[in-house]
């Protein structure tokens, strides 16, 4: 559906379900380390933690498409994660985001056509010292300004 | 060998416009001419805030605080101060000023932070539990194991008067009564890290700061409830906060400050973490609670409330780890200590995240009454790039846009009601000239349309229609029928919402058509953005006079909107104009206005 | 005893037991609190934010539907500024709805439409913004049209904790949200058993039966076909609400003559096939129960039930009873019997039944059993809601219709028959056959079986019957299903023998009176009515034992041959597989 | 570490306290803390921090403990640093690249003399003792 590979459940994931079976309110624990496993939220990774918690497969879709820390499309190689925290905003968040579409070539939660970016607008991400910030895959970019923008993503790009 | 004295010279832009260059000079001769060139350094400092009292002037290792020095005074500063060791009384910051609602002696005169939550952010070194215990770390916890009550412990909360962080303010000690006057059993003591303010770090920066604080205020909570299992209820978002926390937690458990019979009191207490996802709404109690069942975050109807039947069903308190951070030092200190601290409405300190478009943004602490021009101004060292002040919002999306005639009010709970905003968890946004009423309001509806949880007619509806409008009069399509019209969706999202995202998230308009109906009007009639925000309603002009037909603008114009000969006035096609303000940037002779 | 709580509302003292909410309370004070999401049959979901009232001078309104009552409490519903802020709220709503009643399946018993009514809207200051949402058309049974939907979560609360399905979920958040079902599949794909217990409760048009009224009037004109019907038991006792009748008032005589004049040549009652199904199910219980057959048995008379089984506790296929159910016993014994009678091929006919019912519409293309006689068994499911809009549609006047009587041959039915349609009901007509089968006594000591009877969700007895004891046990509802067939799994598991000898299933609260394709708003109020009804039919009846129908015997005698015959078997018996939860 | 009873508790903080008057740990008597809550290692607290510790190997210095602490709370100076030299003012600096912490150790901590234009004002003063 998702056009990607179908993801097997790995001993570990399999092992943690396995420790939180029992303790309630553990759906959203378990989702978690699902997505740090795979990056996303694979669907015939659903369908298994669905049997092993004995939880209805609609109970766990409604949870992850209620929280949007939870994705369901696997994210670029690179997630570019633009906050749009009130500081970032009033600081230009906006055109950072408008400047990646245009660099990019891809809008808000896609991925560019190599798979190697993606953009995501986020919620504060706690930096508002250093507005506006953006995330690409966990390392932190403050006080960014948009004519810096093609510069830090051919970084990336010579990266992969 | 080291100095005898430094003196702080603020080097602030303020300060430095303020003749700091010149005052610098004049200590600098001063000082030789008295010969104790050796024993005296003058160092430049970063901005120390107080701007408007600038330029600012600090003798160590006492740490004399001068105000307004002017080159003139170094002579004195000199002779009297380093020479003879006499302060200079007439340069001293007036600490009569506005020091009335703070009880507390022993705060330096000039400073106008008080740390209490933040007491060991900056100072300990939060993965070790020594540094924790070596500042009184543990020591409520002890006094309430061994010499306390439970009921005890409630009252001396109740006393001390604090009032819940996260955004209503209800008593804490209450809320601590009613789950502990439930019948015994399986209870519970939830701490709220669920920080989602945009805008807001103050518990991010308490948790990766000083985790203990919060595990023994949990504990201390659990202690006098009734309860033997604890949650942390923490944003996904925050790794390093919830790193520290296992780090914590693991050291506690290490050292029986954590689980079966602490310090061998025969009381038991544990903590689990539990993550959050990315939804506001659950920063709301009973989402909350539904979020740590694994459940979506949907609010639930109160009552009952959580203090009777909370966590699956079990009675269960819910405080913000600010909240939580104050118990040790209320247990310590005692009521009496803390409730002298802050306002008769509100008690104790207020932590700020205060950021915007202000000079020195940061995490700040500050007793209940300070105003917010002390805020702004002194410790935040004023608006940056020196522009006027125009709004600040408080409590986040749910709060107020609060407007400078109100920048003299005391900051407590019942202050911020009567202006229209809310103290909330304590994002403290600044605004200046440069930004635009309507367009802060749509921001902020924008995020609240975004978390809504969907469930209420009121608010999922409301807020959307709300941001449609706001739309529209950004872009110069609104009426005045749109304004009535956002009253009444305002009105009734605010009195039909089940929960407290609802019921708040139109307080940005409110307050915004209540005191800047202005820049309203101004969208509306005259299809004007003052701050040049509204991108539909800017209009770039070249003035004839002075063009002088250099064309750096036509040529850095992207869709070819500007005409015109070289050394003749140039033209901008307002057809093609895109508004990207490329022109106006570019000018040297500010020939291009924006209007 | 409940403690009392004294409350003013309105002014006027009232006094009702703790625990009750501010709703509840007006009601009893005859005030009503308009609401859209409330429903009785489901905890208050407070989500569409009109029931708001004042308690004294407090600023902040109360929700009624969920908040109780509490001493002393001064309720204030309804004030200019109450009704202004309701008012908003509801326009708000309209401002986001598609607002086509004169299309929708619902106008007319529109919970939204008959609050705007009352609210006299007339024109909306807020602009509309109504999403264009694919509507889902994949079940036979219920189409789901997003853009109509409210997002009160009455259908996932019913799918969810009522039936036990989990087929609907919210999905999404904020205005985003939808109700539908999981992992981007359509309904027919997920889990859902077709029971229309959403589209019951839901209060807009957003989930509705798939009407094929259009079929029927198709099948109609099409003169080469002898068009022949059905009711089910419980069609008679709610079909006229939609013309004014009282809930349980029985119309079984003017359905009849409905139906005879939109065109059906012939008339047969589903009760008739309720009989024959005691004789099948009857006789393969006596078998089992005593020659050590697989115990116990389970009755499958309730397609949502089978459906749900299939996927949920395929663990129980081998416990189920082969018997059709009564709808599909009818078609195949009018395609076959009937047919041979009157000379027509199978194909000849066009069978139509009228159920109460959605699930049916799928069941008669579950599988290949469905058609026994050659071509599909039935042609069309209509429930009672589409049969309302024919006779409507047709400018029949209802109320004044004669009663007539059923066609002969497969017309005639006992009591035990009619009772079908209510919870307890099947294991009753059952009971009260096995009875006189086993013992060869001419009637039980009381024909009524008040043990299976009311609405307890789980209903257990032990009957004696001769020298032996039946244990039996009646769940509907479906939530209330899982809590026996895990007390089984429980006894075999411990290597005991299964608690129970036969268990009756209903998927619908009350039976089928309270089914998915019967008249939108039932409350369990109405359903006692229903209920009721039918079994004032019971005991109207002459015969009340279904072996003692005379069109029965003659069935058996001049064509079945022996209940499990071979005749029997291929006409009227079927099988059940495991399937997936989802058809992915 | 066994589980602490009342008194192994009080002892503990006592020589603790005592340690940390003395600012005197492991027989280091300057301590360098490098604020290390996110944001400040949003803004290079990290590489900040690395720096220190190898300019300080590179020196040869081994009376100088290096350690991370929360946010200071001055979030437009991040990365800040504070430094505790015996005899001298405790001051804390901010924005400290790795050249700003390379003229610390030289000139603060070898020095004895403050930098200029990166002190900032403590935020409060301490209420604990």
């Amino acid at each position: 559906m998702s056009g990607n590979k179908e993801e097997k459940l790995t001993p570990e994931l399999e092992a943690f379900i396995g420790e939180w079976k029992s303790k309630p309110g553990n759906l959203i624990m378990v989702l978690h380390r699902v997505q740090q496993t795979y990056g996303y939220i694979p669907r015939e990774i659903v369908f298994k933690v669905s049997e092993m918690l004995n939880v209805p497969l609609a109970k766990i879709y409604g949870v992850v498409t209620f929280y949007n820390f939870f994705k369901l499309k696997k994210a670029g190689r690179y997630n570019i994660q633009v906050c749009m925290g009130t500081a970032c905003y009033l600081r230009g968040g906006e055109d950072i985001i408008k400047e990646l579409e245009k660099i990019l070539g891809c809008g808000v939660n896609c991925t560019t056509e190599d798979g190697l970016f993606s953009i995501e607008a986020v919620r504060c991400l706690g930096c508002c010292g250093l507005a506006p910030v953006m995330v690409v895959s966990g390392e932190v970019h403050g006080k960014v300004v948009a004519s810096k923008l093609p510069e830090i993503i051919e970084k990336y790009r010579k990266l992969a | 060998m080291a100095f005898k004295n430094y003196i702080l010279v603020c080097g602030g832009t303020a300060c430095d416009s303020g003749r700091g260059v010149e005052l610098t000079e004049a200590l600098r001769r001063e000082i030789e001419a008295a010969g104790i060139a050796e024993d005296i350094q003058i160092v430049r400092t970063g901005c120390l805030g107080f701007c408007e009292k600038g330029p600012i002037v600090k003798v160590l290792p006492e740490g004399t605080f001068y105000v307004s020095v002017k080159p003139e005074d170094a002579q004195e500063i000199v002779k009297e101060h380093l020479v003879k060791g006499r302060v200079v009384d007439r340069l001293l910051y007036n600490h009569k000023q506005g020091k009335s609602l703070v009880g507390v002696e022993g705060i330096d005169f000039y400073q106008k932070q008080f740390r209490i939550v933040l007491r060991n952010c900056g100072v300990i070194d939060p993965t070790k539990i020594e540094d924790y215990i070596a500042r009184d770390g543990y020591k409520a916890l002890e006094k309430v194991l061994f010499e306390m009550k439970p009921d005890q412990v409630i009252d001396e909360v109740l006393r001390s008067g604090l009032r819940g962080r996260g955004g209503a303010g209800f008593p804490t000690g209450k809320k601590w009564q009613f789950a502990a006057a439930q019948p015994a059993g399986q209870k519970y003591m939830v701490c709220n890290a669920d920080e989602g303010d945009p805008g807001a770090y103050m518990d991010r920066s308490t948790l990766e700061g000083d985790p203990h604080s919060i595990l023994e205020a949990m504990t201390i909570a659990g202690y006098s409830i009734g309860a033997s299992k604890g949650f942390i209820y923490i944003r996904a978002e925050y790794p390093l906060a919830i790193k520290r926390l296992e780090t914590a937690i693991a050291a506690s458990h290490e050292y029986g400050l954590l689980g079966e019979n602490i310090l061998g009191s025969g009381f038991s207490f544990d903590i689990e973490l539990r993550f959050g996802a990315g939804a506001f709404v659950c920063g709301e109690e009973t989402a909350l609670l539904a979020s740590i069942e694994g459940e979506r975050g949907m609010p639930r109807p109160r009552p009952p409330f959580p203090a009777v039947k909370g966590l699956w069903g079990r009675p269960t308190v819910i405080n913000n780890v600010e909240t939580l951070a104050n118990i040790p030092v209320i247990i310590l200190k005692g009521a009496d200590w803390f409730n002298k601290i802050g306002t008769e409405d509100s008690k104790g300190t207020k932590v700020f995240a205060l950021t915007g478009k202000v000079k020195n943004t940061g995490l700040i602490e500050v007793p209940m009454g300070t105003t917010l021009r002390e805020i702004i101004f002194d410790i935040g060292g004023g608006i940056k790039d020196d522009r006027k002040f125009k709004a600040a919002q408080s409590g986040g999306p749910s709060g107020g846009m609060i407007p400078p005639q109100y920048l003299d009010v005391p900051i407590d709970y019942g202050a911020l009601a009567k202006i229209g905003s809310i103290m909330g968890s304590g994002g403290l946004i600044v605004m200046d000239e440069t930004d635009c009423i309507p367009d802060i309001a749509k921001f902020y509806l924008d995020f609240t349309v975004d978390e809504s949880c969907g469930k209420c007619a009121p608010c999922r509806i409301g807020g959307r229609k709300l941001l449609n409008y706001l739309g529209r009069i950004c872009e110069g399509r609104g009426t005045l029928e749109d304004i009535e019209n956002m009253r009444k969706i305002s009105d009734a999202m605010c009195r039909a919402s089940l929960c407290g995202l609802g019921q708040t998230a139109s307080n940005p308009v409110r307050s915004s058509l209540t005191y800047f109906m202005d820049e309203y009007l101004e969208h509306i009639n005259e299809g004007k953005c003052r701050a040049g925000k509204c991108k539909k309603l800017i209009r770039y002009k070249i003035d004839p006079e002075k063009c002088k037909g250099c064309t750096l603008c036509a040529r850095n114009c992207p869709v070819n909107a500007i005409s015109g000969s070289v050394k003749q006035p140039h033209v901008i096609d307002q057809s093609k104009c895109i508004k990207c303000g490329a022109c106006f940037d570019k000018c040297k002779f500010n020939a291009i206005s924006r209007g | 005893m409940a403690t009392m709580v004294q409350l003013e509302i309105n002014g006027v003292p009232v006094e009702v037991p703790a625990g009750t909410t501010i709703l509840n309370a007006a009601r009893l004070a005859h005030i009503k609190i308009p609401t859209l999401c409330y429903h009785p049959d489901l905890k208050a979901g407070a989500s569409c934010g009109l029931c708001i009232v004042r308690n004294g001078n407090s600023p902040k309104l109360l929700r009624a539907c969920c908040t109780e009552v509490a001493p002393g409490m001064k309720i204030t519903t309804h004030d200019a500024d109450i009704v202004s802020v309701r008012r908003t709220v509801l326009e708000l709503i309209l401002a986001n709805h598609p607002n086509d009643c004169l299309q929708c399946p619902r106008s007319g018993n529109c919970e939204l439409q008959t609050l705007a009514a009352d609210f006299g809207l007339r024109d909306n200051p807020f602009p509309r913004e109504v999403a264009q949402l694919p509507v889902d058309r994949s079940t036979p049974s219920i189409v789901l049209n997003p853009s109509k939907c409210i997002k009160c979560g009455r259908c996932a609360d019913v799918c969810q904790h009522m039936q036990n399905v989990w087929a609907l979920e919210f999905i999404g958040r904020g205005e985003k949200t939808l109700m539908m079902p999981a992992a981007g599949v359509s309904l027919n794909e997920s889990p859902c058993i077709k029971c229309g217990q959403c589209s019951a409760h839901c209060p807009v048009g957003a989930i509705y039966e798939n009407d094929e009224t259009a079929k029927v009037w198709e099948g109609l004109r099409e003169t080469s076909k002898v068009p022949v019907v059905q009711i089910a038991p419980a069609v008679r006792v709610a079909l006229g609400e939609a013309f004014g009748m009282q809930p349980g008032e029985l119309s079984t005589g003017k359905i009849y003559a409905a139906l005879r004049r939109l065109g059906f040549k012939k008339v047969f009652d589903t009760n008739f096939s309720a009989d024959v199904t005691i004789m099948e199910e009857g006789t393969e219980f006596i078998k089992r129960f005593t020659s050590g057959g697989k115990l116990p048995l389970i009755t499958s008379c309730c397609p949502a039930w089978t459906d749900w089984m299939e996927k949920y506790a395929p663990d129980f296929t081998e416990n189920f009873s082969s018997a059709k159910s009564p709808q599909q016993m009818l078609s195949a014994l009018a395609k076959s019997y009937f047919a041979e009678k009157e000379n027509l091929r199978p194909e000849d006919i066009f069978m139509v039944s009228v159920m109460p019912c959605t699930a049916k519409k799928f069941e008669i293309s579950r599988c290949e059993e469905m058609s026994a006689t050659g071509c599909q068994d039935t042609d069309v499911v209509i429930t009672t809601r589409e049969l309302a809009r024919m006779i409507k549609s047709s400018g029949i006047d209802f109320i004044s219709l004669p009663e007539e009587c059923a066609d002969e041959l497969l017309g005639h039915y006992t009591g035990a028959g009619t009772i079908f349609g209510v919870t307890g009901g099947v294991m009753e007509a059952a009971l009260r056959t096995a009875y006189c089968l086993i013992t060869g006594e001419k009637t039980p000591p009381s024909i009524v079986f008040e043990c299976v009877r009311g609405m307890d969700g789980v209903k257990e007895a032990e009957i004696v019957i001769g020298d032996k004891t039946v244990r039996i046990a009646v769940a509907h509802q479906m939530s209330n299903v899982e809590k026996v067939l895990d007390s089984v799994r429980q006894d075999i598991a411990e290597g005991r023998k299964p608690r129970y000898d036969f268990i009756e299933v209903m998927a619908c609260r009350g039976g089928c009176i309270g089914g998915g394709g019967q008249p939108c708003g039932a409350t369990d109020e109405i359903r006692a009515k229903r209920t009721a009804g039918l079994y004032r039919d019971d005991e109207r009846c002459v015969l009340r034992m279904s072996h003692q129908n005379p069109e029965i015997q003659a069935l058996y005698k001049n064509y079945l041959g022996e209940p499990g015959g071979e005749k029997a078997e291929k006409l009227l018996h079927t099988h059940y597989h495991r399937r997936p939860v989802y058809a992915k | 570490m066994s589980k602490l009873t009342l008194d192994s508790l009080r002892k503990l903080r006592e020589e603790k306290q005592r340690s940390l008057a003395l600012r005197d740990s492991e027989n280091k008597d300057v301590q360098v803390v490098v604020g290390m809550g996110t944001c400040g290692i949003a803004a290079g607290a990290k590489d900040t921090f690395g720096a220190i510790v190898d300019i300080i190997a590179e020196k040869g210095l081994t009376n100088v403990l290096v350690r991370q602490t929360g946010c200071m709370g001055l979030c437009h100076s991040e990365p800040t640093v504070e430094v505790v030299v015996p005899g001298m003012p405790a001051i804390i600096y901010g924005k400290v690249d790795v050249d700003v912490a390379r003229r610390i150790v030289d000139e603060h901590i070898i020095g004895h003399k403050l930098l200029d234009n990166h002190i900032c004002d403590r935020p409060a003063v301490d209420i604990i003792h």
